[in-house]
């Protein structure tokens, strides 16, 4: 059976000032110049299995349409590899522009649930608050029960080749200064709630 | 030549090998690095994603201790670390709200960044600083026969290094030719490994693996060379998932840059971190040549 | 007349008198102009031939007649129209600068800059730039700070005439009639 | 010296420029504050100061009001001085008792806040009020124009404007750098849209260049030095050596056949490096003049290794075959040496071209790594029929393509490389892929970020194309590989390209790629510039004094561009362009004189003889009389640049149009007012 | 009929000007003989009441000297103002500020702290300063107030002549007095000295090359001058060029630079701007590295292009210093 969708867009289906906002945030402004080449897409590794091109998703985010750029697949498969960013010819910083879409996606948390990238971003970002440094494994350990059991399973061989060559360590890096860590994180929040 | 030395996390964890072998063979060539004092997580791409402004605070603060130590120039041996370290020192350039926000957290714990220092990567210090001559001379073990296909990766080139090409790098390529072995054309140099989807998305991070390592069998490497801890884990470590999603696990060993130059160089074999594989290597130089005036150092 | 000092929509805002080469900066203000871009209305521009007839009086008057900055525009180095006039500007103002710090004036206030006909952009870079850091600096305001200087004159003046003696002749400072401060000595 | 007890009786016009200056200044505003200022009488606002009835304004009020100032606010001096300074003059009164405030290009156009622009508007009003009461009468001279004329660069343009000038009889010197005329045209093989044969219309216009009794034609020849001014450059050119007697070389090209070389083994440059040409040789059959050279880097009777820049030295190792063919025309000189010559030209028309962009700065497309990767001026040559192939589509690896990618803006619209889009590459590249189609019957893919054909019968030639069965992808590509991903792709040159259109990233397998490279300016043009003491655009392309009504003209007088040396444009465009300029060049030769802004300095008998002054003219006019002890300037030498005024020690020195006591007013007038 | 009244009086001078006075020599009598002096304080005994008593514009001339500086100068000026029919500015110091307006590099603040604190050789341990009032058996004396800025004569009140110098030369002063009794006196305002720079009159224009580029500038000390050969052709800054002529270039025959004494000419609104204009433009190098480096040995430009004409200058004084207000 075909699973009729609606395509067409209506202008309700924008977010008004979405596009504003985010060309405003620092490092995103050259989107107003995108000329739509798709020289991006060409170049992206991971365009092979996107949902919408990154020169797409470069033009919903200007015309605002939010809700099909926070869920698109496209923003969580940039793998940050900045060939887009260095091949732009208008010199648009794609790659941040994307960080800046996954940020918006996870404060509003529009993601799938335990899809693992955004677990793996806070999971990464608590161990840095609490440690200052993150341990990889544990990292590992940690995403793999908050997401999926059977995953972590099947990579029991890597596992193994790990235990053998010596890095499966378990064992927390941790700094000294794990309160001043807290305390300019903290100092970031508070900024941001003035 | 002396360099404050920011590991990063991964030089302690998975890519352990990278320091264990880079650490010697900076040593051997005369170059001092001081490790930075409680240095903390770069911020790193991860942290980028969730909040850019918390990962520009996390890298200044290492920026910090190198300027406190007086050491301006921050060797970083990962890509990412170099990439985020570099990126934090251009946003808080280019834009007075970040600097804003890196100051007054820096503030809160006493730190002060004031943008003087300078984020270098081991290849740009070693073509650039101690010269490829310096390194020829070194070379006890030539790698002769050795085909290796260089890889970049993306961080250390894109989008900020400054010394090499962001399209066709040639450092390394120069570096392992130096060291007397035979670079192939590898026009993947410079894509992308799948970073860190091969965990979160394996369908698509192992098939970005397996492109660049057949592609390289392809054209006859005996091996790859890499300057990444992620790229050199991603390209290792998951030949059993290759061998079940592509039938062909691409058993091509990946190794740090300074594994083959500690080989060259004929450093102790054991301080090189190559049992660390999960490939093995197995290529061995042949057995050193005396040269006239060159001290030979004998493994 | 209003003051001088304060801009139309209230506040102290800056002001730059700029000298201009006919050939280069002029231009390029003129392209500017043309391709209409935007920049601060601080600036007052005043054509000159080329940079080597900036006589530094030019910019010592300016200061003293309230210009916040002056901005000096020539052709690049190799590119005067005149062979070399901007290069003799470029030694004028080395030395004026310093001469300048010597005198207490910033040294943003006073800027040279090789513009060349093509630079439209850097005219408004270099113009929105020096408002910018005169606003930080805030006002040079030398006709106050003669008003200010001579006051000790004025109140002379003022003390004599009050004293009931004739009327007495006054130099380059005139007494402004609000003046109400007396001082007693000798 | 002005007589300061003159009644001072100012005009001011403040104009509208329609919207143009009212929409941002309150013009009748500013009117109304400069009539409160000393010495003006009469205040006005007016719609188009420039239009006749605002000219005629100005005359009437002189007249009425006995008027004996006037100031016209309104656009930029460079653009209406003259014409403000005629009406003064047409009003009874001296010209330069005029003075022009610019309170468009320099305030309304350029500020967006009302208010503050109408303040800007009044301070400098009251600036040129209080600077005019101090001008004085001044006369203006006129020196004669030499008639004859100077073209730099052989290409369609230059040809094109030394044809024009040529026909109204005036003696005309061609100066090309290359040993024949022709430029980028000669390489073409046909032409957009209509697809002539670029030989069969340019070779005619050649050859009649170089019969044209008033055309002297200087190929293989530089010009090293410009002096003067307009109406009277003196300009040194340098004739390279071409090892051969001009006067007696009669291009049997004999020589050639017979030189030690029995094959053509050297970079052929006028194919693009795909072919081989011999050390004698001449750069292709229907070169302009009919004259071989000798290539002294690569021919056997010269020493090797000699360092660029250096003479050449005969090393008499070759047995001279070419002297023997030559015979008794005696043609071959081989101790010929570079000459110098000096010539003297009222006028100069620049017309020297473009350069293609490098494709190796884009290593994504691997130009220079991948054989097969060809740029679109390579193409040219390969498709030609005299071309290093004969016309034959063969590929660098032997093989006859079978798909064919053409890949435009290659160096244009990127901002890392050049922003501007260089406007032939749409239409050069569907004529490539038409000719291409036409050798090969190759599939041809276009890759384009927007489709541009704005001209006479270019849609028409898009819409052609489409017919043929050509793809058009709309996309940037991405890079271009050797490596495979699917079997299709094993062997081949891979592109990677994001079809936006349809919305999907394509791999596309080709065999030949062709790289749309951009125009950029010539690699010296910064050189030239100086040389003839022009400006550049900030993209490097000579700046014309206004875009749109003063296109050919440049800042320096009697210097006029054609052709893509003042930015990319396609042959049409090109050769009516060289027409502007050769049309702009005979008037100034016509009217005979030109007039001389009388901004010149002198000196005061108050004069001590420091002499500080001397050193500081660069045209020398500045001498010490050894008789009075002082020093006098030369009027006639003076440019006026004022830099010696600036820098007397005692104020002795004046710059008309520029006095100190102007200037000192101007600045008094600019900070009396917010 | 009585003998024209003339006076002479000094503010914030050295004294100098007075001796030129007496430099008239035998000319001297000539004067004495023609007018009535009435006032001279440093050869006669004179008190305040005895200048204000005498009918306004009762003096026929005034040469004043010296800058001004205090509230008791200024009052004088004022003074003698009214009661004199011409006031002339006598000497560089009244002329242009002088020698004492290089005080108008500092506060008056930092000028006292460190003559009564920090000057060497200063014993004053309860670090007094003077007061404008004070009491002491029963007395309670005043003393004038030591103003924030010093100023030329005419910037307190108005000026008919100038006579420029430091010190005017007896031939100038002479000509003044023959002027002034003849009564051919030129436009008030003008400065009674020629109107063209030194190099005018001095002998060493001759040797001055027309092609002179500056690689070095050398102060007086640093070197033996050639005796005969213009100073800026030895690369040492003389100010000649841009200073008025009519002293007779005693400093240039005495093989020493002109300093500038007698100001610009009548063309010339700061003196300091235009000699460096002058001499810069000739500066040999392009670079501002190689600028920078003849301009090493320029060390101080105020102290050399301003040495008698601070306060007169376009900016008069440095201009971030604390402005008004009598106190600090």
């Amino acid at each position: 059976m075909m699973k009729m969708v609606r395509t067409i867009k209506y202008e309700s289906d924008r977010v008004p000032g979405f596009g504003k906002e985010v060309m405003s945030v620092p490092g995103c402004e050259q989107l107003k110049s995108c000329i739509q080449c798709g020289t991006c897409s060409g170049v992206c590794p991971l365009s092979v299995y996107m949902d919408y091109s990154p020169r797409q998703v470069m033009e919903l985010t200007r015309s605002d349409f939010k809700n099909e750029v926070l869920r698109s697949h496209t923003i969580w498969l940039c793998a940050s590899c900045y060939a887009c960013t260095v091949e732009c010819p208008r010199e648009i910083r794609i790659t941040d522009i994307m960080y800046e879409l996954k940020q918006r996606a996870i404060k509003e948390r529009v993601y799938p649930p335990r899809f693992p990238i955004p677990v793996l971003a806070r999971e990464f970002t608590d161990m840095v608050k609490k440690n200052g440094r993150i341990t990889e494994m544990v990292l590992v350990m940690k995403l793999f029960l908050k997401t999926s059991w059977l995953a972590g399973m099947k990579n029991w061989r890597m596992g193994l080749d790990l235990m053998k060559t010596g890095r499966l360590s378990l064992v927390t890096e941790k700094i000294k200064a794990r309160g001043d860590i807290a305390r300019m994180l903290d100092t970031v929040d508070a900024k941001k709630e003035n | 030549m002396k360099y404050s030395y920011f590991p990063g996390c991964s030089l302690k964890g998975l890519g352990r090998a990278y320091e264990e072998s880079l650490l010697p063979v900076m040593k051997h060539l005369g170059v001092e690095l001081q490790e930075l004092n409680d240095w903390n997580c770069c911020g790193a791409t991860a942290y980028m994603a969730v909040d850019e402004g918390k990962a520009c605070v996390l890298a200044a603060r290492n920026l910090a201790l190198a300027e406190q130590n007086g050491g301006h120039q921050l060797l970083a041996p990962c890509s990412a670390c170099y990439m985020v370290l570099n990126k934090t020192q251009h946003y808080c350039q280019d834009y007075p709200q970040m600097k804003e926000t890196v100051d007054r957290a820096l503030a809160s714990v006493n730190l002060k960044y004031s943008g003087h220092s300078t984020v270098r990567h081991p290849l740009d210090v070693l073509i650039n600083d101690v010269g490829l001559e310096a390194i020829r001379q070194k070379v006890v073990r030539p790698l002769k026969g050795l085909k290796i296909a260089p890889y970049y990766g993306c961080q250390i080139v894109r989008p900020y290094a400054t010394f090499d090409d962001q399209f066709n790098p040639v450092t390394m390529d120069k570096l392992l030719q130096a060291l007397g072995a035979e670079v192939v054309r590898y026009p993947l140099k410079t894509k992308c490994c799948g970073g860190s989807l091969t965990g979160t998305l394996p369908d698509a991070g192992i098939r970005m693996v397996y492109i660049l390592l057949n592609e390289a069998r392809k054209r006859g490497a005996d091996c790859l060379a890499t300057v990444c801890p992620l790229c050199q884990f991603n390209l290792d470590g998951y030949h059993a998932q290759l061998r079940s999603q592509y039938g062909d696990a691409v058993l091509i060993p990946t190794l740090y840059f300074s594994q083959l130059m500690g080989l060259a160089f004929g450093l102790p074999e054991e301080e090189l971190g190559l049992k660390r594989a999960a490939i093995p290597f197995r290529w061995r130089p042949a057995a050193p040549v005396a040269k006239a005036g060159a001290s030979v150092a004998v493994a | 007349m209003t003051d001088p000092s304060k801009s139309p929509n209230g506040g102290w805002t800056p002001r730059i008198v700029a000298f201009f080469c006919n050939w280069c900066t002029y231009t390029a203000a003129d392209l500017a102009g043309v391709s209409r871009l935007k920049y601060s209305s601080n600036i007052r521009v005043i054509r000159l031939m080329c940079s080597g007839r900036v006589d530094p009086q030019f910019i010592l008057d300016a200061f003293s007649r309230g210009a916040d900055g002056v901005l000096i525009g020539g052709c690049h180095p190799n590119d005067c129209h005149y062979v070399e006039g901007n290069y003799k500007m470029l030694r004028r103002f080395q030395l004026l600068k310093r001469m300048l710090a010597d005198l207490g004036i910033e040294e943003q206030r006073l800027r040279l800059e090789w513009i060349s006909a093509a630079e439209g952009e850097k005219v408004k870079r270099v113009v929105n730039e020096m408002t910018t850091q005169i606003k930080a600096l805030g006002p040079l305001g030398m006709p106050e700070k003669f008003r200010d200087w001579d006051q000790e004159v004025i109140e002379l003046a003022h003390h004599v005439e009050k004293s009931g003696a004739a009327a007495c002749c006054c130099g380059s400072a005139a007494a402004p009639k609000d003046s109400k401060a007396e001082v007693a000595h000798v | 010296m002005v007589n300061f007890k003159e009644d001072i009786r100012i005009g001011f016009y403040v104009c509208h420029c329609g919207h143009n200056i009212a929409a941002m200044v309150d013009c009748p505003e500013v009117a109304k504050y400069v009539a409160t200022l000393p010495n003006v009488v009469l205040s006005r606002d007016y719609k188009y100061m420039c239009s006749d009835p605002g000219q005629e304004l100005i005359q009437m009020d002189i007249r009425e009001h006995k008027l004996n100032r006037v100031v016209v606010a309104s656009c930029s001096p460079l653009l209406h001085e003259h014409t403000f300074r005629s009406a003064t003059e047409a009003g009874g009164l001296n010209p330069f008792f005029f003075h022009m405030v610019n309170i468009r290009e320099h305030n309304s156009w350029v500020h967006t806040d009302r208010k503050e622009a109408t303040e800007k508007a009044k301070g400098l009003s009251q600036a040129a009020v209080m600077r005019v009461a101090k001008h004085k009468s001044l006369d203006v001279k006129r020196v004669p124009v030499n008639p004859e004329a100077l073209v730099v660069g052989g290409g369609i343009a230059g040809i094109t404007a030394a044809m024009a000038l040529a026909k109204a009889g005036k003696k005309v010197y061609l100066v090309e750098r290359e040993p024949s005329i022709g430029g980028h045209m000669a390489k073409f093989d046909k032409t957009f849209p209509t697809l002539d044969c670029a030989a069969c219309i340019l070779t005619p216009k050649m050859s009649e260049v170089g019969s044209h009794p008033n055309i002297t034609l200087w190929s293989y020849s530089e010009v090293t030095k410009v002096d003067g001014y307009v109406g009277n450059y003196t300009v040194q050119v340098k004739r390279k050596a071409r090892y051969i007697d001009e006067d007696l070389c009669t291009g049997c090209q004999d020589c050639i056949t017979q030189c030690v070389f029995k094959e053509p083994k050297f970079e052929d440059l006028f194919n693009e490096g795909l072919g081989k040409r011999k050390p004698v040789y001449i750069p292709f059959p229907q070169a302009t003049p009919q004259i071989v050279l000798i290539d002294p880097e690569v021919c056997l009777n010269f020493k090797r290794g000699i360092k660029p820049g250096q003479e050449p030295v005969v090393s008499d190792k070759c047995k001279k075959t070419c002297v023997e063919a030559c015979g008794e025309k005696n043609a071959i000189d081989f101790t010929q040496k570079d000459e110098l010559e000096e010539i003297k030209v009222g006028t100069i028309i620049v017309a020297t071209g473009f350069k293609t962009f490098e494709a190796e700065r884009l290593p994504q497309y691997g130009y220079g790594i991948y054989p097969n990767v060809y740029t679109a001026l390579e193409v040219e040559r390969l498709v030609n029929a005299s071309g290093p192939t004969g016309g034959d589509v063969i590929l660098r690896d032997g093989k006859e393509p079978k798909s064919i990618g053409i890949i435009h803006c290659v160096g244009s619209r990127d901002k890392k490389t050049h922003v501007w889009c260089s406007r032939v590459c749409c239409m050069y590249s569907l004529k490539l892929a038409h000719l291409l189609k036409e050798h090969t019957g190759a599939e041809i893919y276009n890759f384009y970020i927007d489709m541009r054909t704005p001209g006479k019968g270019y849609e028409e030639f898009y819409n052609q194309l489409l017919d043929e069965g050509n793809h058009f992808i709309r996309g940037r590509v991405g890079e271009v590989t050797d490596w495979a991903v699917t079997k299709e792709e094993e062997g081949k040159l891979v592109i990677r390209v994001e079809d936006t259109l349809a919305g999907v990233v394509r791999r596309i397998p080709v065999d030949m790629v062709v790289l749309a490279t951009g125009l950029e300016p010539q690699k010296d043009a910064q050189d030239v510039r100086r040389l003839f003491n022009m400006s550049c655009g900030s993209e490097g392309f000579f700046l014309e004094r206004h875009p749109k009504l003063a296109p050919v003209n440049t800042f320096n007088d009697g210097v006029y561009i054609a052709g893509c040396c003042q930015g990319p444009r396609d042959i049409p465009d090109t050769v009516a362009q060289a027409g502007a300029a050769a049309a702009e060049a005979l008037a100034l030769i016509d009217t005979g004189y030109v007039e001389q802004e009388p901004n010149t300095a002198y000196i005061l008998a108050d004069c001590c003889g420091c002499k500080s002054c001397i050193p500081l003219c660069p045209y020398t006019a500045i001498t010490y009389d050894e008789t009075t002890l002082k020093a006098v300037i030369n009027e006639a030498l003076c440019k006026g640049c004022g830099t010696c005024v600036g820098s007397c020690p005692s104020g002795s020195i004046v710059q008309n149009l520029f006095e100190d006591d102007e200037i000192f007013s101007e600045i008094e007038g600019v900070l009396a007012f917010k | 009929m009585s003998k024209p009244k003339v006076a002479f009086y000094w503010c914030a001078s050295c004294g100098g000007c007075e001796e030129t006075v007496v430099d008239l020599a035998e000319d001297i009598l000539g004067v004495v003989e023609k007018v009535d002096i009435v006032l001279w304080p440093v050869a006669m005994d004179f008190k305040y009441k005895d200048i204000e008593s005498m009918p306004d514009r009762s003096i026929v001339a005034t040469l004043l000297n010296g800058a001004i500086r205090t509230s008791e100068q200024e009052e004088m000026a004022v003074l003698l103002r009214r009661k004199s029919q011409y006031l002339i500015a006598y000497g560089a110091c009244a002329h242009l500020g002088g020698i004492p307006a290089l005080a108008n590099q500092f506060s008056r603040e930092q000028i006292l702290k460190f003559n009564y604190e920090d000057c060497p050789g200063m014993v004053n341990e309860r670090k007094t300063r003077p007061q404008l009032h004070f009491e002491e058996n029963g007395c309670s004396p005043h003393l004038p107030e030591f103003r924030n800025v010093v100023r030329t004569l005419d910037q307190v009140v108005d000026v008919d002549f100038y006579i420029p110098g430091c010190p005017p030369t007896p031939n100038l002063t002479k000509a003044a007095f023959d002027a002034l009794l003849s009564g051919k006196l030129p436009p008030k305002g003008s400065v009674l000295a020629p109107d063209s720079a030194l190099c005018d009159e001095c002998d060493r224009k001759k040797t001055k090359p027309s092609d002179i580029a500056f690689l070095e500038f050398k102060r007086p000390h640093q070197a033996l001058f050639d005796p005969e050969k213009c100073f800026l052709a030895q690369g040492v800054v003389c100010m000649g060029p841009a200073t008025r002529s009519g002293c007779g270039a005693v400093c240039t025959s005495g093989n020493m630079p002109c300093t500038g004494c007698f100001g610009p000419t009548s063309r010339v609104r700061d003196q300091g701007a235009k000699i460096l204009s002058s001499l810069c433009a000739n500066i040999g190098p392009r670079d501002e590295e190689g600028i920078n480096k003849v301009l090493e040995g320029i060390p101080d430009p105020v102290g050399t292009f301003y040495r008698y004409g601070l306060a007169k200058s376009l900016l008069r004084r440095k201009v971030n210093l604390p402005t008004s207000g009598n106190g600090h």
